[in-house]
């Protein structure tokens, strides 16, 4: 067994506390994990930074993880079908390429992601919507 | 002296991250790959909330324990400085339930065992200082505010004669009006 | 959400209790008028006063012993007929299943569990194939069919029983120790 | 300032801000500085666990901070407590917010929020004569109709008294989630680029079309909250929002008013959703894209006093997965704008070249310090960052002057009635994230609370109700309605109830309101009108909600009798 310590930020709230995984690399899967001593946390965790990753493994309590990309071939209400990354992207970037055209670029609106995601991704996005659809029509879930 | 753990409604923000603890460390680290179903959710200790009160409430480990004079089964001992519950042969009957005048003893369901008649086996369930666990009771440990602790003999007499020295300094200083120089010059 | 549910049971206070047998009395009366549909009056009962609990002297006093409603009752764990289960968390004996094979009574830690003869209408019941008389084990049933609840808590004059709702009571005992909890707090 | 200042204060005005269950480290930190000696008013209309331990709470009716807020700048400037000095040298606009702060007497303010007059002033007392003084507001000033002017209302607050620029002082939002900040620093806003750069400037605008190489939209884009508006009744075909690309969010689940919602996802022509589990938006979306996880991919977040730090790949991905920026880098090029990133940090680089807060901000320091509070402007290593903003009285206004802001109270939009005689609040489970896709999938966390969840109510309004703890009951609005359990306490008054929006059956975001405030867009959560009632059939009402999380569960990808029980 192979383990393997990694520091990382807390996903939950914007206190910013630091927790420390020790990780079994060849089972890819978290051992433990232990407060770090942080500028914010000292050391300290509350419930959610405690034991608040194991959702990691997909334990089906609440919903799936989703593992495929998926559309609905057949239009609202229709079931979702498992396609390939190849067939999403060019299908998300035929469909939106389509309304822009015949509605224009503020017809698009598109959400960063206060969550998971970090600032890069948000970055990205913010950028696709300005540059690539030509829209500043790019918001969060700050008000909400 | 039995040892026990203690809250501070000072410093407690009523979070439960000790009640998830406490589960955790009985349960074992597997608890985080299992169904959540399949084990039984019961921490030993209770968060109380009242109108201006947040803290958790747990077995004080008392010298003479009522719970385990009320036990008809011999179900409860002392041993290792705490007051423990031979949960095999508790049979549920509620009497330390009643005995205890904290209300740190529940009756929970043991999970995957049922009675013959199919209805849910329930045995008393209460701290027991995480026996045998390293590093301690495990929701001293997690408590965010470090609202708990553990409460040792030496830890108590200490406070108790800290008390006694603080009292009878005051009474010297503030009653008799000497200063805490005049004391030292006087021996 | 976990729900914890557990059986209510009457408990005696040794304390206040001056060994009347009020109880008891109104005990057996409660039952068999309930089952029996005989008279009021203990003359004209055709079957011998047995209550189910028991006024019990011992060294330093006396006080009235019942079923506990064991939520792992060694009771209904022991029967070989079925013929106890737990009905709305309460065990119950199913008087017509019984066949007094007493192995219950021996497995009651508290001697709560007697034989008492079946009666059927103010009548005795024979067994089918004798003539002697069929007998059931009986425990304190809560008297679930009476609205004003156990008859032995209203009988006493002395207040020295009392229906416990168990998980109601440690709540209160909770917020009692929390409260206690404050004064503590600087310790 | 920064979150571990906090216990260094000499007082604190905790303001519709429960950290207790929205953040529980920051919680601690006021513990400790209660331990300190530091003086702490709360305002909050329940009595939550900083309220619990404070000198003065401040137990207003919901609806009434502005009121308040007046009423302590009222106090403080007629019993001479304000800091002239500082008035003089780093604000504008005093004499104009005293014109309005005038009428706010702590006897008129009293009215409107059901606290003493004299609890008021003693209130403003404590604040004025205790520096450094700090502020902390929360969703409790931010989800009113009326928020922005509770903002402004508290930074006169700290204006007055010269409470900014130092160790311990000023005035600090704490963010509900854990990257709300980083999400607002890199310009996922409607009306800014990265970094707080106007869209509406053109010299930002310029410098953002040379590094992207296109033109940029000149025109304030869309907020959130205006979507279900922009889909459902726009007129104008080309502002209509044909096309929805929902990243990371379950409006579905997290805004208010669900029932229109839902209506506008289905009316929508193309709903893109990209997460890492199924949620109540994955129900209407056309495309669903699986991104990788907290925990699988690499990045940086800002926390809530602006310190960025690195979150980390724990485990690997398992499944076809791919991490959000490079779902959204294959998306851009298929469209004809290609981006390329290796990884993370190059796309952190262009980025912090493009902000001169964040420019001094690279990975290698944030490594080095493990946090990094912007502004960081230099990439040499002495820049770690800055603590304050606003240091020594000098704001980021043109002539470094702080305006004074004063504005009148109203009432918020919905008020109780006959038919819905009791007010609505949405607060926060301690255990339970957002809309708990991640959390409610957490063993423990979901053992601890689970549906239906707890509508908070006084023990006076169950009585004449005649429900109690556990029972499970029916909250109604005029929008809809859902069921949770009862949960009594005195620590909330008469005529209010509090839910907490991340159940499905307990789903209070059916009954909220979506009423915007003017300016930040954010919708009145905190306040409508509502009715509890009793279900007399409590087993088919535990039926009932066991069938619907079913049920709900089953739309989820969760097949029945797999993992967990209802």
């Amino acid at each position: 067994m192979a383990l393997k310590q990694v520091q990382t930020t807390c996903p939950y709230c914007g206190a910013g506390c630091q927790i420390m995984f020790t990780v079994d690399a060849d089972a890819n899967k978290i051992v433990e994990a232990v407060p770090a001593d942080g500028r914010t946390n000292e050391g300290t965790l509350c419930l959610k930074g405690h034991y608040g990753w194991d959702y990691l493994n997909d334990p089906q309590i609440l919903t799936k993880r989703l593992r495929k990309p998926m559309i609905r071939k057949g239009g609202k209400k229709s079931p979702l079908v498992e396609v390939s990354w190849d067939e999403a992207i060019s299908y998300v970037a035929e469909k939106l390429t389509e309304i822009k055209g015949k509605y224009g670029p503020d017809s698009i609106m598109g959400t960063g992601s206060a969550r998971g995601a970090g600032n890069e991704a948000n970055y990205l996005m913010q950028k696709f919507m300005r540059a690539c659809i030509g829209t500043n029509n790019v918001d969060h879930c700050a008000r909400i | 002296m039995n040892y026990f753990v203690k809250g501070n409604p000072d410093l407690c923000i009523g979070c439960r991250t000790c009640m998830i603890g406490c589960v955790v460390v009985h349960e074992g680290k597997h608890i985080f790959e299992i169904d959540p179903d399949s084990y039984t959710f019961h921490p030993k200790l209770h968060m109380v909330k009242t109108a201006r009160l947040s803290v958790p409430v747990q077995c004080k480990h008392c010298e003479n324990p009522a719970c385990m004079a009320a036990c008809g089964v011999n179900a409860i001992y002392q041993e290792d400085h705490r007051v423990l519950i031979h949960t095999e042969t508790c049979i549920g009957c509620k009497a330390c339930m009643d005995a205890c005048p904290f209300g740190a003893i529940d009756m929970v369901t043991v999970a995957g065992v049922r009675q013959k008649d199919g209805s849910e086996k329930k045995v008393a369930n209460k701290c027991d200082l995480c026996q045998g666990v390293a590093g301690g009771p495990a929701c001293v440990r997690v408590c965010p505010t470090q609202a708990l602790t553990l409460v040792t003999e030496e830890e108590l007499e200490d406070l108790a004669k800290r008390k006694r020295m603080e009292s009878a300094r005051s009474t010297f200083c503030e009653v008799y009006h000497c200063d805490e120089f005049s004391y030292g010059g006087r021996e | 959400m976990m729900k914890k549910e557990l059986g209510s049971f009457v408990i005696g206070d040794g304390r206040r209790c001056t060994g009347c047998k009020a109880c008891e009395l109104a005990c057996f009366m409660v039952h068999n008028q309930k089952s029996n549909h005989v008279g009021m009056t203990v003359g004209t009962v055709g079957v011998p006063v047995v209550p189910r609990l028991y006024l019990t002297r011992f060294e330093q006093g006396c006080m009235p012993i019942q079923c506990k409603h064991c939520e792992d009752a060694p009771c209904l764990n022991v029967c070989s007929k079925g013929a106890i289960s737990r009905i709305e968390h309460q065990v119950v004996v199913d008087e017509q299943l019984c066949i007094g094979c007493k192995d219950c009574m021996q497995a009651c830690p508290f001697g709560a569990i007697t034989l008492l003869p079946y009666a059927k209408d103010g009548c005795l019941v024979p067994q089918s194939g004798s003539s002697e008389t069929k007998v059931f084990a009986a425990k304190c049933d809560l008297c679930k069919d009476i609205p004003q609840g156990p008859a032995c808590v209203n009988a006493c004059p002395h207040q020295a029983l009392r229906l416990v709702d168990p998980e109601a009571e440690r709540e209160e005992k909770n917020i009692k120790a929390a409260n206690a909890l404050f004064y503590m707090k600087n310790w | 300032m920064g979150i571990p200042e906090i216990e260094d204060a000499k007082c604190l005005l905790c303001f519709g801000y429960n950290g207790a269950d929205s953040h529980p480290i920051v919680a601690r930190r006021i513990v400790r500085g209660r331990q300190k000696g530091m003086k702490i008013i709360c305002a909050d209309p329940r009595v939550t666990e900083t309220a619990r331990i404070s000198d003065i709470h401040l137990q207003l009716k919901g609806g009434s901070n502005l009121a308040l807020v007046n009423a302590m700048a009222n106090v403080i400037w007629k019993e001479g407590l304000a800091d002239e000095k500082f008035i003089q040298e780093h604000t504008k606009g005093f004499d104009e917010f005293l014109k309005v702060i005038e009428n706010y007497t702590p006897e008129y303010a009293a009215e409107i929020s059901q606290v003493p007059a004299e609890t008021i002033r003693q209130a403003a007392r404590m604040y004025a004569t205790n520096k450094p003084a700090m502020i902390l507001y929360g969703m409790g000033v931010c989800q009113f109709s009326q928020a922005v002017d509770v903002v402004k209302g508290l930074a006169n607050l700290a204006l007055m008294t010269g409470n900014f620029g130092g160790p311990s002082m000023g005035i600090g939002p704490v963010r509900g989630q854990n990257n709300v900040q980083g999400a607002c620093d890199m310009g996922a806003l409607p009306n800014s680029y990265p970094g707080y750069q106007s869209v509406t400037d053109p010299a930002s605008r310029e410098k953002f079309e040379k590094a992207w190489g296109v033109p940029l939209p000149d025109k304030v884009g869309c907020p959130i909250t205006h979507v279900p508006y922009r889909i459902l009744q726009e007129k104008e075909e080309r502002k209509r929002i044909h096309a929805y690309y929902i990243f990371g969010e379950d409006p579905a689940q997290s805004d208010p008013d669900l029932a229109e919602v839902r209506e506008a996802l289905d009316k929508c022509d193309f709903v893109i959703m990209q997460d890492i589990y199924m949620n109540k938006t994955g129900l209407h979306a056309d495309v669903i894209l699986p991104a990788t996880a907290w925990g699988e991919n690499e990045g940086v977040y800002t926390c809530a006093d602006r310190g960025f730090q690195r979150v980390r790949k724990v485990v690997e991905p398992e499944g076809d997965l791919k991490p959000d920026w490079q779902i959204i880098a294959e998306i851009s090029t298929a469209m004809g704008y290609p981006m390329n990133y290796k990884n993370t940090e190059e796309i952190w680089n262009e980025l912090i070249d493009l902000c001169p807060s964040f420019t001094g901000a690279t990975y290698e320091k944030i490594e080095k310090y493990g946090s990094v509070q912007w502004p960081c402007r230099d990439k040499s290593m002495e820049d770690k960052g800055t603590p304050y903003l606003h240091k020594d009285g000098i704001f980021a206004t043109k002539d470094h002057k702080a305006l004074f802001y004063g504005t009148d109270w109203h009432p918020p939009l919905e008020m109780e009635n006959e038919e819905y005689p009791m007010s609505l609040s949405t607060v926060r489970e301690v255990g339970h994230y957002s809309v708990r896709t991640m959390t409610g999938n957490c063993r423990t966390l979901r053992n601890l609370e689970d549906e239906p969840g707890w509508v908070q109510i006084s023990p006076q309004d169950c009585q004449k109700l005649k429900i109690q703890k556990g029972e499970l009951v029916k909250v109604l609005s005029k929008r809809g309605y859902c069921i949770s359990r009862c949960l009594p306490t005195e620590r909330v008054k008469p005529g209010a109830v509090y839910m907490t929006y991340q159940w499905w059956i307990g789903s209070c975001n059916e009954l909220t309101i979506a009423h915007l405030d003017p300016i930040s867009n954010t919708p009145e959560y905190k306040y409508c009108a509502c009715r509890v009632e009793k279900i007399q059939d409590q087993e088919w009402a535990e039926r009932h909600v066991k069938e619907m999380y079913n049920d709900i569960r089953t739309q989820m990808g969760i097949q029945p009798g797999k993992g967990a029980r209802s």
